[in-house]
């Protein structure tokens, strides 16, 4: 019974939290984000040597390092859901997925536009931008495996094992990338924030914070959705207030 | 070209869209998606349910 | 219960494979997605210089773009050889032939039209000028649809054989080599300041052939292949 | 209708029948007969024009066959071994499709109702796949029911069915054999059609 | 009826691989043919300036070799998945992982091996050195059984999904990336003067993590499809 | 030996059954029965360990088979709807090459009797490629003859067999019943066992 109640009732409780909380982070995800913005773009000064041209370090820096700390939490649920076979960790998983990409693209996004002025061009193969772009195929490998399959047990094992020996290649592809790159060129391409202004590491960081709470709120939204869809035969669903109205 | 040159005149606008603009126009799409599955979800359970009742009846 | 006209009958065919690409949304992309990694391997095997890389771009991205459909083209045939649906056509008591241009035209949609679209991104990573760009997307647009139409008298051929895939390519491969040499040929007029016309006229009039041919030669390959 | 002359027909180095014939009219019924591997399979995919045989003459209404082509096709169907159907799409889809492949328009209530005679309500919008092996046989079967061919041709159309499903094909061949259309079929259960009398073929 | 040991177990997974590859001759020559045709393709459509292609020669050789496993990969479980011999190895008594590892063994045999013996001659077509040539060969000996492991992950975890194969490369490619990096590097290192012993044992310590884990990995990824 | 307790399964959104329970003993036979769509071959392939069951225990000689895992699979055969065979093989090859994946060495020797027991006299030596249906399914089910398992798993042994195959089948599940062995099958065609007393278990 213990187990039983382990197994069937965490996506129930979980769902009406979830539920709760939603409200708050998305408030706070806002604000901060306004904040953020507006530090950035009112508050901090011009860079020296890049102009107003920085300021896209506030969204791009955000994104990249939420990209890839979701693939380690995508990682690590969907390893939980295949390990003891708990269907919320594997749902997590399968909703983060998607933000993660989106951030992930995001970053490769900002990050081109922010090329053009600085180095001339959109893309350079640099070590960093290549293991941001093989992190984004990652991601859309996890993605596109799950949707294949139509069993969604089979589904969230299958990809949960996928996730798993990605994120121990991950270190390898990193390394070796960062290796490619040195052998081939010097560092032409080197952007050192040294001596980074008060309130650009202000803004920076409330940026970052208010993309975690955006990518917790969202996740939070996508997972009740998949727990609605996947639990929808058990008794618990049917008696939700908003499915009987 | 002309975008070399408006982007050199014009770099907080360049950010602005450049960026900006197109990160919150797909965390837009992104929230709009998850609230639209949402609403179909929501939907295909009512419909189970109604279906449930309709065959117990 | 009507009779259904010639045309109606490629409509049908053509919406039924294209419900049937959606409800595996996934095919689609991966197809894609394939075109975008091969494309993205040069770069890490070749190395980073930018020179090298915008010389060799439109090589890359044409033969990217010809594995990335000769790969898809495995799909073609072999899912309605397994389950029997084959069998059926060739009973169909109307011509093979439209029934093979449907699936030639909604395999084009599904796998030859999204790598056109991708294209423009793919150039820039390789910093190629936008008036390149556009000639490759203008040969692209002309060639893809060769590219599914010859490929489809391939796909006839190995239908049910084992490592159909690759023998595909190999049948295919040598028979698209025009197509790839007049694409990236018009790019590289574009980049030497030379007309296009003349190698975009020729790949027009090879898909003109291949539009008239084709489905037939490809009804009588799928004849043989089920005997 | 459908006369078959001296036909001989080999697979491999090894000649499975030959001087075989016989002639199938309206309202008649036939059942191909034979241990494994005696070459029923292999008569039916003939008669289909899959296979070209060795010798001998296929011709229907007193035409070979190799030349009505596309005539013959829209006045026969052929069910074998494999179910036609995509896992992909529903059983209603399925069937609507087919019959346009055959070319015939299947409004949906039509399909609908003869999905449900083939004992599948409540599975008519389910992706195939999901659908068990003989509830995929029904779904196949179910294109019996919206065809306006005349002459069937059925490769073990019992197997994997259970006994419910077994009546209702015996029923279907009745309904057919009465419209004066024509059936040749193989099984190796016992199929028995009421006031008809089997004609029996059998290959050794 | 004795009981058969884990090598002889081992020894007769192999051998049953390569006596089907013997029947299916095609396949095997399918695989390599595909390695050459990408290999001539690139020429034709990047154009004929010597030093450009001998500078692209290793990625695109490596990048070919990586495509033509990917693409063989597809058949690596499929055939028995489909005629339910995978099934009766599920409820092999034996630890599966011994099945898996003979499987994949056979399978770089079948289409690994033939690629490294074919680098020699098209890497003259290049016109690469007989040093980087022979850097080349080692690097692909110890790459090419990476891919095959790797790749059989791949190929677990895609069975019996329609369009697996691109999907498959789209899952594996991804992993592949350092081989192909360290495998181009100890060529670019050899052709520059460095040494190339620290790419190349990296390389030997990647093909021995993967010795050790991909079987055991493979063979969860197989219980999990086969559900 | 084989202890089923409260078995509950389900695929998709649907229940096939729940609070399944019976016991199989050395020389038993169980018919599992039920219309098409029932469950039957699920039934199977979760005692095969396939599927993992929503709720309920499978044990053998009184531990949880997924637990003993391999210790099982040495005692249990299954033969599903694929042959598992392997075409390109000679019927010889396939049946040694199955023999030794499931853990024995088999000789030429007895691997020929058994096909020829089988009824595939002179195509011992044939690629199975180029088998009927029903010969295909003769060389699958030649691995009844080789092996020492003590639990049978037999989804529809009987389709595609003629008359002459099926009573043969009758004859080796009464030899192994005999020999204390066990057998779970299903089948829609009636089969019986000489001097056995058939127990059936209805899904619905
Ligand atoms: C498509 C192009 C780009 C991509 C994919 C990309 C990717 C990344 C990634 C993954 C990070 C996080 C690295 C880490 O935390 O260690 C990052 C950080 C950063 N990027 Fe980019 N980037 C791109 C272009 C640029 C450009 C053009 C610049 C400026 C010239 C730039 C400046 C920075 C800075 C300043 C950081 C933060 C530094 C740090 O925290 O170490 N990036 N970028
Ligand atoms: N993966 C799946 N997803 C959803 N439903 C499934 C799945 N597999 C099987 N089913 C359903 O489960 C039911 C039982 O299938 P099963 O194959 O066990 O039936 P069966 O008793 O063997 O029938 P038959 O006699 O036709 O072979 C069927 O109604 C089928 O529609
Ligand atoms: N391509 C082929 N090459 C060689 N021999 C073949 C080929 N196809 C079939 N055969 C042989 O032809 C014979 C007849 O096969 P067929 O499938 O017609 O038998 P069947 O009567 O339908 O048997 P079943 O009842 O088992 O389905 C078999 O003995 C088979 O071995
Ligand atoms: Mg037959
Ligand atoms: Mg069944």
């Amino acid at each position: 019974m213990a187990i039983n109640w382990f197994k069937y009732s965490a996506p129930t409780t979980f769902y009406g939290l979830a539920g709760k909380l939603i409200p708050w982070f998305a408030i706070s995800a806002a604000v901060l984000c306004i904040v953020g913005l507006y530090i950035g773009f009112v508050v901090a000064p011009a860079d020296a040597q890049q102009g107003e041209f920085y300021r896209i370090i506030f969204i791009h820096v955000p994104s990249s390092i939420l990209s890839m700390f979701l693939y380690l939490i995508m990682a690590a649920y969907a390893a939980m859901g295949l390990i003891f076979n708990t269907r919320l960790s594997s749902m997590m998983a399968s909703a983060i997925a998607p933000t993660g990409a989106l951030f992930a693209f995001i970053s490769l996004w900002t990050g081109a536009l922010w090329g053009k002025p600085m180095w001339g061009a959109w893309w350079v193969w640099d070590a960093r931008l290549t293991s941001e772009l093989i992190l984004l195929f990652l991601y859309l490998g996890f993605i596109s495996l799950h949707a294949s399959i139509d069993d969604p047990r089979r589904a969230d094992r299958a990809a949960a094992l996928l996730a798993i020996v990605g994120s121990v290649n991950v270190p390898i592809i990193y390394f070796s990338v960062q290796w490619w790159n040195t052998l081939h060129q010097g560092s032409t391409i080197k952007f050192t924030g040294t001596s980074m202004h008060i309130a650009m590491q202000q803004a920076m960081f409330t940026m970052l914070v208010a993309c975690w709470l955006y990518a917790i709120t969202v996740t939070l939204m996508r997972v009740r959705s998949i727990i609605l869809e996947r639990e929808r035969h058990t008794k618990w669903i049917t008696e939700l207030a908003e499915v009987k109205a | 070209m002309s975008l070399d040159i408006w982007m050199r005149e014009n770099p907080l606008s360049y950010i602005w869209i450049g960026s900006y603009a197109v990160a919150f126009l797909i965390f837009a799409i992104e929230i709009a998606m998850v609230m639209h599955k949402r609403k179909i979800t929501l939907q295909q359970v009512r419909l189970m349910r109604e279906a449930d009742e309709s065959e117990q009846e | 219960m009507n009779k259904l006209s010639l045309f109606s009958l490629l409509i049908l065919v053509v919406r039924r494979d294209l419900v049937l690409a959606m409800r595996r949304r996934a095919d689609v992309l991966t197809t894609l997605i394939f075109f975008v990694m091969v494309v993205s391997l040069f770069p890490l095997g070749v190395g980073p210089e930018m020179d090298m890389l915008r010389k060799m771009a439109p090589g890359v991205l044409w033969v990217a773009a010809l594995l990335a459909s000769m790969l898809s083209l495995g799909r073609l045939f072999s899912a309605d050889y397994l389950d029997g649906t084959l069998e059926q056509m060739l009973l169909a008591p109307q011509s093979l032939s439209v029934l093979v241009l449907g699936k030639m035209i909604s395999h084009w949609m599904v796998s030859g039209l999204p790598l056109v679209l991708m294209t423009p991104v793919l150039g820039l990573q390789f910093d190629m000028s936008m008036q390149a760009i556009a000639v490759l997307i203008l040969g692209l647009l002309l060639g893809t649809p060769i590219l599914s139409m010859v490929g489809a008298i391939g796909a006839a051929l190995t239908l049910g054989l084992r490592g159909g895939g690759v023998l595909l390519s190999l049948l295919v491969l040598p028979l698209c080599i025009p197509v790839l040499i007049f694409g990236t040929g018009a790019v590289e007029a574009v980049t030497s300041g030379l007309s296009v016309s003349s190698h975009l006229s020729l790949m027009g009039a090879l898909l003109v052939l291949a539009l008239a041919f084709t489905p037939w030669v490809t009804a009588q390959a799928l004849r043989i292949s089920m005997e | 209708m459908l006369e078959v002359s001296n036909l001989a027909c080999s697979r491999g180095d090894h000649r499975l029948f030959s001087e075989l014939s016989f002639a199938l009219h309206p309202g008649q019924i036939m059942q191909i007969q034979g241990a494994n591997g005696s070459g029923k399979t292999s008569l039916l995919r003939t008669l289909c024009g899959f296979i070209i045989p060795d010798d001998g003459k296929i011709s229907w209404c007193g035409e070979n066959v190799r030349e009505l082509d596309e005539a013959y096709f829209a006045q026969m169907m052929y069910l074998g071994h494999l179910n036609a159907i995509k896992d992909e799409l529903s059983a209603l889809e399925n069937l609507r499709i087919s019959a346009g492949l055959s070319g015939t328009e299947l409004n949906e209530k039509d399909a609908i109702a003869a999905l449900r005679r083939m004992g599948l309500r409540g599975r008519e919008r389910l992706p195939t796949k999901v659908l068990s092996q003989g509830q995929r046989r029904r779904v196949a079967l179910a294109r019996l029911l919206v065809s306006d061919a005349k002459l069937w041709i059925l490769d073990e159309p019992l197997a994997a069915l259970d006994v419910g499903a077994v009546a209702l094909i015996q029923e279907l061949i009745a309904e057919h054999l009465a419209r004066l259309g024509m059936v040749i079929f193989t099984t190796h259960q016992p199929l028995h059609v009421a006031g008809m009398e089997m004609r029996c073929l059998s290959l050794s």
